[in-house]
């Protein structure tokens, strides 16, 4: 019991106090202290990111016709790189720190604790820090030299505008994780919405662009709103947002938690992850919020990778990794996690097997992936959902990068029923080959593939939870789909018989360029050529296929080694999940508590997971391969349409996403505008109806009284008299006593 | 008649004179003053009603002038005094009003300028 | 001291006297006029009476009946007679009888003021408007009755607000004049010490005062210094000796002298605004009088009308509103 | 001296421009409200922020015999908001350059009247003054609304005007009837209430206004009396905030007001109604206050979800911005309903942000309406493409709006919710326990639980989660706003495309003098409220520093007498649960 404490000491980092209350230290370790002053230049990475923006945003201001924006991007996300690398090794070093910048919002009230608010731009540094800024500002670099390419037909148009969003985008991201405080982690929360809403947007020309923008930030609003309310409550029982002095506040609770004492937490507690989930599952697209992921593939692609799939999304499980301690002592909150997370695995993954449009099957995967991380978060292997969110960064953006370089080269064709063999044309074997990469990853090929291990541990943590046995099944039927769908995918497109339809964009840039065609040729179309000709019988035949540049094929060639180099520090380095795990474990992110492992049919569930996830992938391969290359003649038809009807309407339903959509609309937005109307009315007619009805009564006394003044002489000398009377009569009344 | 004159003249002055011989001027005075006033209620005549607003002041002049006799105060008279002038002021600037009426419509029937109705 | 009057009666009185009057005035076809205003005389006669009744020791008068019934009467007259020309007569007639209601009550400056200026000033000029307003008939045709003079306009709404003012009007008098407080007598030629130079030339008129004496006054006001109580001045001859001159009984301050020492000693600023009054009541009546008017197109088709219809047909313009 | 001259400058360059001629009128403003607005910078750096209490105050006589004086004084939130005043007088001047064209002495004459009132407003310390300049607010905005607005612009001059005067005249009875109070006052009944109250009035028994002295007074009337003064005052500052049942003049004076007309109103005319109940209705009746902020907050609630809503089936640009206002003051009321620090300085915080925001918002909107000469969200469409610079200070400013974290709108909003949130006695006292040993009941069960961050009040979480939907409607309805004005493919109004040349004269007109986009002019108006907007955001702590102190004062005379009224105690609930 002690020792689990002191390893709670050691992991919450947070014994010291706000108010220098020294907590008591358990016996035989030494709490681990958090430095107050962290490495000064840990600002730097923030502070690169907002000069790449504020530099953008003079390009754009000065209307740059250039690649410069670009370069001045890569730059200064490579420094931020750097900086956080640097800042890793101090971490590593000293041990977590807090970099205090400048006091943001103070409101005072009082000496003690709980009154005053206090939210200081300050960076709260350890290792699960220093993981998630690598990874975000490492792949954002990246992204960005392979966005310099991909956008590049917008250059002096939306070209400043995208890279200014894109470092704001890295600049937010580091606020949310570099956060001392749940409000400057809502401030970069929220940053990162206002960017993917604007990079979602980004051809704003595109009515669906718009909506999907629109319907990105007000989803995420509501799990925003969840999130503020769970700091708020969080501020209520704590009297702090700080991390460090809610993180101390927790510790007394976890002892109750590992006594399975929840009847001793104040039930205030743990109403605090249920509200912090709420907002999770907004950021990553978790049931029932995920509805706006797939819409943001409006986006250009580059955004799809970074945003969409590698790092915003991740911020829901950076926030539960975060804030474990408060999720652990909440007796429902990670059992709803791991429901929750599973749910949406196997949700997404079935709508993901039946779509066509090959970025949309990567955004369901994203959410079935990210479902798996919550999962693993649910079933108390946070060092496995960190590995993932790791690992299904790099995998995930080279899937949608090279995803990217066909609809950059196609013309935006994205139907796998119209592309096919494009692996084998010249100029795409790197695309190819990094769009294998990512497949057998996300599809966990077994023992060569960091995918592979990051959800095997996934698998194994949810089999070896006694609690989680169901979630376990879920997920292991979701890998076989994943495997199955992610190779469809691969056997479609990128093998099998060359044939190609351009996308329709060319069409689109016509429709678009009537009355403006200066502007819109160059707008409002992803990957269309600027060469080619506007008439649309010529752009079909003349078509060639625009294989990419050097800059798409470096960035995907460095991810699809790195796919692989991942592995190292997650097998090289000992422990569970190597050095991932070791960051994870050094950590607020730490799972504690003693539980006993379940066996998997008698054998230890990690290692027989092993074994098992590995068949189910390699037969969710195999199916693939068997229904979508095998006698493949067309790119149109394959064997699996004879096997549709079998499904019945499921498949039809699977494919319109379970009309989950259509379902919202008619359960929430309808509704809505129909009250929005029937306010109005009631506005319009009741509210200032009575308003107006007040303001004509005295107008109606006054056409009552009207004929009163009827303009004879006669009649006011009448009331004149009859007035005196009156007034006399009373006058004597009064003044006679009777 | 300079006997008659005498007798008038030698009606108590200056002795009291009672509250109950009072009360009979006053009573003429008040029946004048509404047979005055029915008539400027009644009558659709300007010049009438003007007579009638007269007959009010007369009526006004009577009271004044048997409270003055009353209480052996001259005050009485004297406002009757002004009663006149404002009578003769009034019915100078009334019948020129009149006039002028009379030659716009040709008629001096109060009934027929509403201008005020509301 | 109680009522000078029953209440009652004066109610009872009131609703009679109303009634009369309203059957008095003018209607237009047969009217019980003359029974209306006999009713109301009857009435007026009846409330003088039971004042007399109530209180016999202090009767006024008797001019007073005779002038009131001729006043009230003629009042009467002027509100039911339906030609303005009778009516102003009528109110000649009431003038002259207040003005003998005036002398009864010791006010005979006003009395005859009240002839001239009303009777004689006033009233001539309501004639020469009513005149001037009305259209003169021509040779063949009866004078014309105006269809505004022929009916009362509301009699019995009128009638009704008029008594019940009367009736709190009487209320409130008789109730309120028994309350009076008694009158100062004071002696009416008090005034005539402030005019020492009538007193000397009286005296030297009847040759009470030698040639060289003067009367002795009040170095300070200026007033002759009298003894009222035994009605003597004193005179003071060239030497310097004082005589004590008793005054003869014909000095007495008339009523002129009384008016005019409180009109112009006691109310001084008041006849200055009264003088204004009058002086622009003269402006505007010339203002108004040199006015050019417009008459309205409405008025115009009238005269237009009245006119066709004087000259073409000798119904249309006469009487019952053929005009209108 | 200093807010005299603050008062005085505009109204004497309000006469310049009545005598000058037209040609000069706006320079001469231009220069006026310049003058003001270094007065007022000169002022806020002469203003000691850090002390607490009233500066810069000044008294002239003027009634002495009813008590009656000129006196001013400010504190560092009456500070502020003049400051905001004075900012936004030389934008709105140079807004309506183009804009104005027909009449313009009697437009900037006006507006500068408008402005004096203003400051007078926040600047007065004698409540008669106070109400003299809250309504003389409403003559020139009568004159403004209804010389220079669009089509409807009588009757909403009409109403506005009748509207707000009307509950002006019933706050005014309640000022009235609280000096009144004052008045009867004796030794006796002070001592009985409090003694240490007795040096507070130095002239007992006497007529004054002072507000010093009135809130000493009113704090002494009972709950009921005190029910009867918020209702009163309420009746006057509720229509101006406005909440919600009296709110529908509001979008009506928006439309049909004129740019810069509804830049003033929703920069500065609807603070006077949260100011005032502020600055009197907290003091002089915190007991009402307190018994009553669950019935007021509901009605910001509903004002928050019921305008958030209108605001998303609007097809006039403006209407909608104008119905924003109402779901976003319905915060800043909630914030002050909470009754305790976070929620009155984020709602003071609120009142300056929406300022800034929301009068940007409407200057962008004034700049679209100058060009195309319409506000319909169905003629326009897409307009980023043709304006950028545009777009872009459109959705800068929608995002301020929409409260973002980073710009302004964020740090009021969440406190005011936060407030809201925390201000509950169901949480319990911030002791563990009541003095009767019995353990302190939480919200959620019955486990003993301290809870330090909550407040005592009335509110409580469920107010916080049901207003913060209104967060949700606000990026609902702002974000359709701009998906349709900004975003999109671009649609403009028949007759008007890039030659120029023909459609109605008006708009050939407007084309001469305006360029595509935004001129420099139009740009210089709008940066310094960007900027303020990014300043408040991410360095608000100066801001809220110097509200600690007449906030805390504010808080503790409302908890202060609302532990010595004889309400039911809390404590006695809770027991009985």
């Amino acid at each position: 019991m002690t020792t689990l404490t002191n390893i709670l000491h050691a992991a919450l980092t947070g014994s010291i106090g706000q108010h220098g209350e020294v907590a008591h230290a358990a016996a035989g370790a030494a709490p681990v202290q958090i430095a107050a002053n962290g490495p000064w230049y840990a600002v730097l990475i923030p502070v690169f990111a907002i000069a790449a923006f504020l530099l953008c945003a003079l390009c754009a201001a000065f209307k740059v016709k250039s690649k410069l924006p670009a370069w001045i991007t890569v730059a200064c996300l490579a420094a931020s790189c750097g900086v956080s690398a640097s800042v890793y090794a101090w971490v590593s070093s000293h041990g977590p720190a807090i970099t205090y910048v400048f006091d943001w919002i103070h409101v005072v009230w009082g000496k003690d604790k709980g009154q005053s608010f206090v939210a200081n731009f300050a960076f709260y540094l350890d290792t699960l820090t220093c993981l998630w800024m690598l990874f975000v500002t490492g792949l954002a670099t990246l992204i960005a030299l392979y966005a310099s390419e991909y956008m590049s037909h917008d250059v002096g148009q939306g070209y400043n505008r995208f890279f200014a969003a894109f470092s704001l985008f890295v600049f937010s991201m580091a606020c949310l994780v570099m956060a001392d405080n749940f409000i400057l982690l809502y401030l970069g929360w929220e940053g990162v919405g206002l960017c993917s809403y604007l990079l979602i947007g980004y051809f704003y020309k595109k009515p669906s662009a718009v909506a999907a923008a629109k319907k990105a930030f007000i989803v995420n609003r509501i799990g925003d709103l969840f999130l503020a309310l769970g700091i708020m409550l969080c501020f209520v029982h704590f009297g702090t947002v700080e991390y460090k002095a809610v993180f101390a506040g927790v510790e007394e609770y976890i002892k109750h938690f590992e006594a399975g004492e929840f009847n001793k937490i104040p039930p205030v507690a743990q109403w605090i992850a249920y509200l912090l989930m709420g907002g999770a599952f907004g950021k990553s697209a978790q049931l029932p919020l995920y509805v706006w992921l797939p819409d943001a593939m409006e986006g250009p692609t580059p955004v799809s990778a970074l945003i969409h799939a590698a790092t915003m999304v991740t911020a829901g499980v950076f926030l539960i990794a975060r804030t474990y301690p408060i999720f652990m002592i909440s007796q429902y909150a990670l059992h709803s996690v791991a429901w929750v997370g599973a749910l949406t695995a196997l949700l997404a993954a079935t709508i993901g097997m039946a779509q066509f449009d090959i970025k949309r099957i990567m955004a369901y995967s994203t959410v079935s992936q990210l479902g798996y991380m919550f999962a693993g978060l649910g079933v108390m292997t946070s060092v496995g959902a960190a590995a993932h969110v790791f690992t299904h960064a790099f995998f995930k953006a080279m899937l949608f990068l090279s995803c990217g370089a066909v609809m950059h080269g196609f013309a935006g064709q994205l139907d796998l029923r119209k592309l096919s063999g494009v692996g084998s044309m010249p100029g795409w074997r790197i695309v190819g080959i990094a769009m294998l990469v990512g497949c057998l990853n996300l599809a966990g090929f077994p023992i060569i593939t960091a995918g592979f291990w990051s959800k095997d541990a996934i698998l194994g943590g949810a089999f070896a939870n006694p609690h989680a046995q169901s979630i376990g099944w879920i997920l292991l039927l979701t890998a076989g789909l994943t495997a199955y769908y992610t190779f469809r995918v691969y056997f479609r497109v990128f093998v099998g018989p060359q044939h190609f339809e351009p996308g329709d964009e060319l069409h689109a840039h016509d429709d678009h360029g009537h009355d403006h065609a200066h502007a819109g040729h160059d707008h409002g179309h992803d990957g269309g050529h600027q060469s080619h000709s506007h008439d649309k019988a010529a752009a079909s035949h003349d078509f060639h296929p625009h294989a990419p540049g050097w800059a798409i094929n470096t960035v995907l060639a460095i991810l699809a080694i790195s796919a692989f180099v991942v592995i190292l520090p997650l097998k090289l380095i000992p422990g569970e999940l190597g050095w991932v795990g070791q960051m994870v474990e050094g950590s607020t992110a730490r799972a504690v508590g003693h539980m006993e492992h379940a066996k998997f049919f008698g054998f230890d569930a990690h290692q027989a997971m092993m074994v098992v996830s590995s068949v189910v992938g390699l037969a969710g391969i195999a199916v693939a391969f068997v229904l979508h290359y095998a006698g493949r003649t067309s790119a149109a038809t394959s064997r699996a349409d004879a096997l549709l009807p079998a499904f019945g309407p499921l498949a039809n339903w699977a494919q319109h996403k379970w009309y989950v959509d259509e379902f919202y609309d008619f359960l929430i937005r309808k509704p809505l505008l129909v009250l929005a109307h029937l306010f109005h009315i009631i506005d319009q007619y009741l509210v200032d109806g009575l308003v107006d009805a007040a303001g004509y009564l005295p107008r109606a006394i006054g056409r009552l009284l009207r004929p009163s003044q009827s303009g004879e002489l006669h009649g006011y000398a009448l009331g004149m008299a009859g007035g005196v009377a009156a007034l006399l009569l009373i006058v004597f009344l009064a003044t006679t006593s009777w | 008649m300079i006997q008659v004159l005498q007798t008038l003249a030698q009606s108590g002055f200056p002795d009291r004179m009672h509250a109950a011989t009072l009360s009979h001027f006053l009573l003429v005075s008040a029946l004048m003053f509404v047979i005055g006033l029915i008539g400027f209620l009644t009558r659709r005549n300007l010049i009438i009603m003007f007579l009638c607003t007269e007959l009010m002041f007369q009526a006004a002049g009577i009271a004044l002038v048997a409270f003055g006799r009353y209480h052996l105060d001259f005050s009485g008279q004297t406002f009757v005094i002004f009663v006149l002038t404002v009578a003769a002021a009034e019915a100078a600037m009334a019948l020129a009003l009149v006039v002028l009426l009379f030659r716009r419509r040709e008629s001096l029937n109060a009934e027929e300028w509403k201008e005020l109705r509301g | 001291m109680e009522q000078i009057i029953n209440p009652y009666i004066l109610y009872g009185l009131c609703v009679l006297g109303a009634a009369g009057v309203c059957l008095a005035l003018p209607r237009k076809g047969l009217s019980p006029q003359l029974f209306g205003g006999l009713l109301a005389g009857a009435v007026g006669g009846l409330a003088i009476l039971f004042l007399g009744l109530k209180n016999p020791e202090h009767l006024p008068n008797i001019y007073f009946y005779i002038f009131s019934v001729v006043a009230l009467g003629g009042a009467l007259r002027v509100i039911t007679h339906p030609r303005p020309v009778y009516a102003a007569l009528y109110f000649v007639l009431t003038v002259i009888a207040s003005a003998g209601l005036f002398l009864i009550l010791s006010a005979e400056f006003m009395a005859f003021a009240l002839v001239i200026v009303y009777a004689g000033a006033i009233l001539i000029t309501y004639l020469f408007v009513i005149m001037l307003a009305t259209q003169s008939p021509q040779e063949d045709e009866v004078e014309v009755l105006m269809e505004y003079d022929i009916a009362a306009r509301e009699p019995f709404a009128s009638t009704v607000v008029g008594f019940l003012l009367l009736a709190v009007l009487t209320t409130m008098m008789f109730k309120g004049v028994g309350e009076l407080p008694a009158p100062q007598v004071k002696d009416p030629d008090a005034i005539l010490a402030a005019m020492p130079r009538r007193i000397e030339s009286t005296l030297r008129e009847e040759g009470l005062m030698p040639k060289g004496s003067t009367l002795k006054v009040d170095a300070q006001t200026g007033d002759a210094v009298v003894d009222w109580k035994h009605r003597t001045v004193t005179t003071i001859d060239g030497g310097g000796a004082p005589t004590v001159v008793s005054l003869p009984d014909d000095l007495k301050a008339t009523n002129a002298d009384h008016l005019g020492f409180n009109l112009l000693r006691d109310h001084p600023g008041t006849i200055e605004i009264a003088g204004v009054i009058l002086l622009m009541a003269m402006l505007g009546a010339v203002v108004l009088s040199r006015k050019q008017v417009q008459i309205d197109e409405e008025a115009k088709m009238r005269q237009a009308h009245t006119l066709s219809g004087a000259s073409f047909g000798p119904d249309s313009g006469t009487s019952k509103g053929g005009s209108l | 001296m200093m807010l005299f001259s603050l008062i005085l400058a505009p109204l004497a360059s309000a006469f310049l421009v009545a005598l000058g001629p037209a040609a000069m009128a706006r320079r001469t403003a231009l220069a006026g409200t310049a003058v003001t607005f270094f007065a007022a910078c000169a002022a806020l750096y002469l203003f000691n922020w850090s002390a607490p209490g009233y500066q810069f105050e000044q008294s002239l006589p003027w009634l002495q015999q009813v008590g009656i004086n000129l006196s001013v004084g400010v504190d560092s939130v009456a500070m502020m908001l003049i400051a905001l005043t004075a900012l936004l007088g030389p934008i709105c001047v140079q807004s309506s350059k183009t804009a104005i064209t027909d009449r313009v002495k009697t437009y900037y004459s006006w507006l500068l009247v408008l402005q004096a009132a203003m400051t007078g407003v926040f600047a007065s310390r004698d409540l008669i003054l106070f109400y003299i300049c809250f309504e003389f607010t409403l003559a020139p905005m009568f004159v403004l609304i209804s010389l220079y607005g669009s089509t409807n612009r009588r009757k909403a001059a009409i109403k506005f005007f009748l509207y707000t005067f009307t509950g002006s005249v019933i706050a005014l009875a309640g000022f009235v009837y609280v000096a009144w109070f004052s008045s009867r006052l004796t030794p006796g009944i002070v001592n009985a209430a409090d003694p240490s109250l007795l040096h507070e009035f130095p002239q007992l028994g006497k007529w004054t206004f002072d507000l010093a002295t009135l809130e000493q007074a009113a704090r002494l009337m009972s709950p009921a009396k005190q029910g009867w003064v918020l209702l009163a005052l309420l009746a006057g500052f509720a229509v101006k905030v406005p909440l919600f049942p009296v709110h529908t003049w509001l979008p009506l004076a928006h439309t049909e007001a004129p740019t810069a007309g509804s830049v003033i109103l929703a920069g500065v005319l609807l603070k006077l109604g949260t100011y005032a109940i502020y600055r009197f209705a907290l003091p002089f009746c915190p007991v009402a206050i307190y018994e009553h902020a669950p019935l007021i907050s509901v009605l910001c609630i509903v004002g928050i979800l019921y305008g958030g809503l209108i605001c998303w089936v609007q097809t006039d640009v403006k209407k909608l911005v104008a119905y924003s206002s109402v779901a976003h003051l319905g915060f800043c009321i909630l914030g002050m309903m909470a009754l305790n620090n976070t929620g009155i300085s984020g709602s003071i915080l609120y009142m300056i942000n929406h300022g800034l925001s929301t009068g940007a918002l409407f200057l962008l909107i004034g700049m679209i309406y100058e060009r195309y000469h319409t506000r319909s969200m169905k003629e326009l469409g897409g307009i980023a493409a043709k304006m950028p610079i545009w777009a872009t200070f459109m959705v800068f400013f929608t995002m301020a709006s929409v409260g973002l974290p980073g710009l302004n709108g964020f740090v009021s909003e969440f406190l005011c919710i936060l407030g809201a949130f925390q201000a509950s006695s169901a949480w319990g006292s911030p002791t563990a326990t009541l003095p009767n040993g019995l353990p302190n009941a939480g919200l959620w069960g019955s486990a003993g639980a301290a809870h330090p961050g909550s407040t005592l009040g009335s509110l409580g979480p469920w107010f916080a989660a049901v207003a913060g939907i209104g967060m949700i409607v606000a990026a609902i309805y702002l974000l359709y706003m701009v998906g349709k004005v900004v975003w999109g493919p671009l649609v403009e109004p028949h007759g008007h495309d890039s030659h120029g040349g023909h459609g109605g004269h008006g708009e050939s007109e407007s084309h001469s003098v305006l360029p595509t986009d935004l001129c420099a002019r139009e740009i210089g108006v709008l940066v310094p409220l960007a900027v303020l907007c990014v300043a408040l955001g991410v360095y608000p702590k100066p801001a809220l520093d110097a509200l600690s102190g007449p906030v805390s004062d504010t808080v503790r005379v409302v908890q202060t007498a609302r532990s010595n009224a004889t309400i039911p105690a809390d404590s006695v609930k809770e027991a009985a649960r």
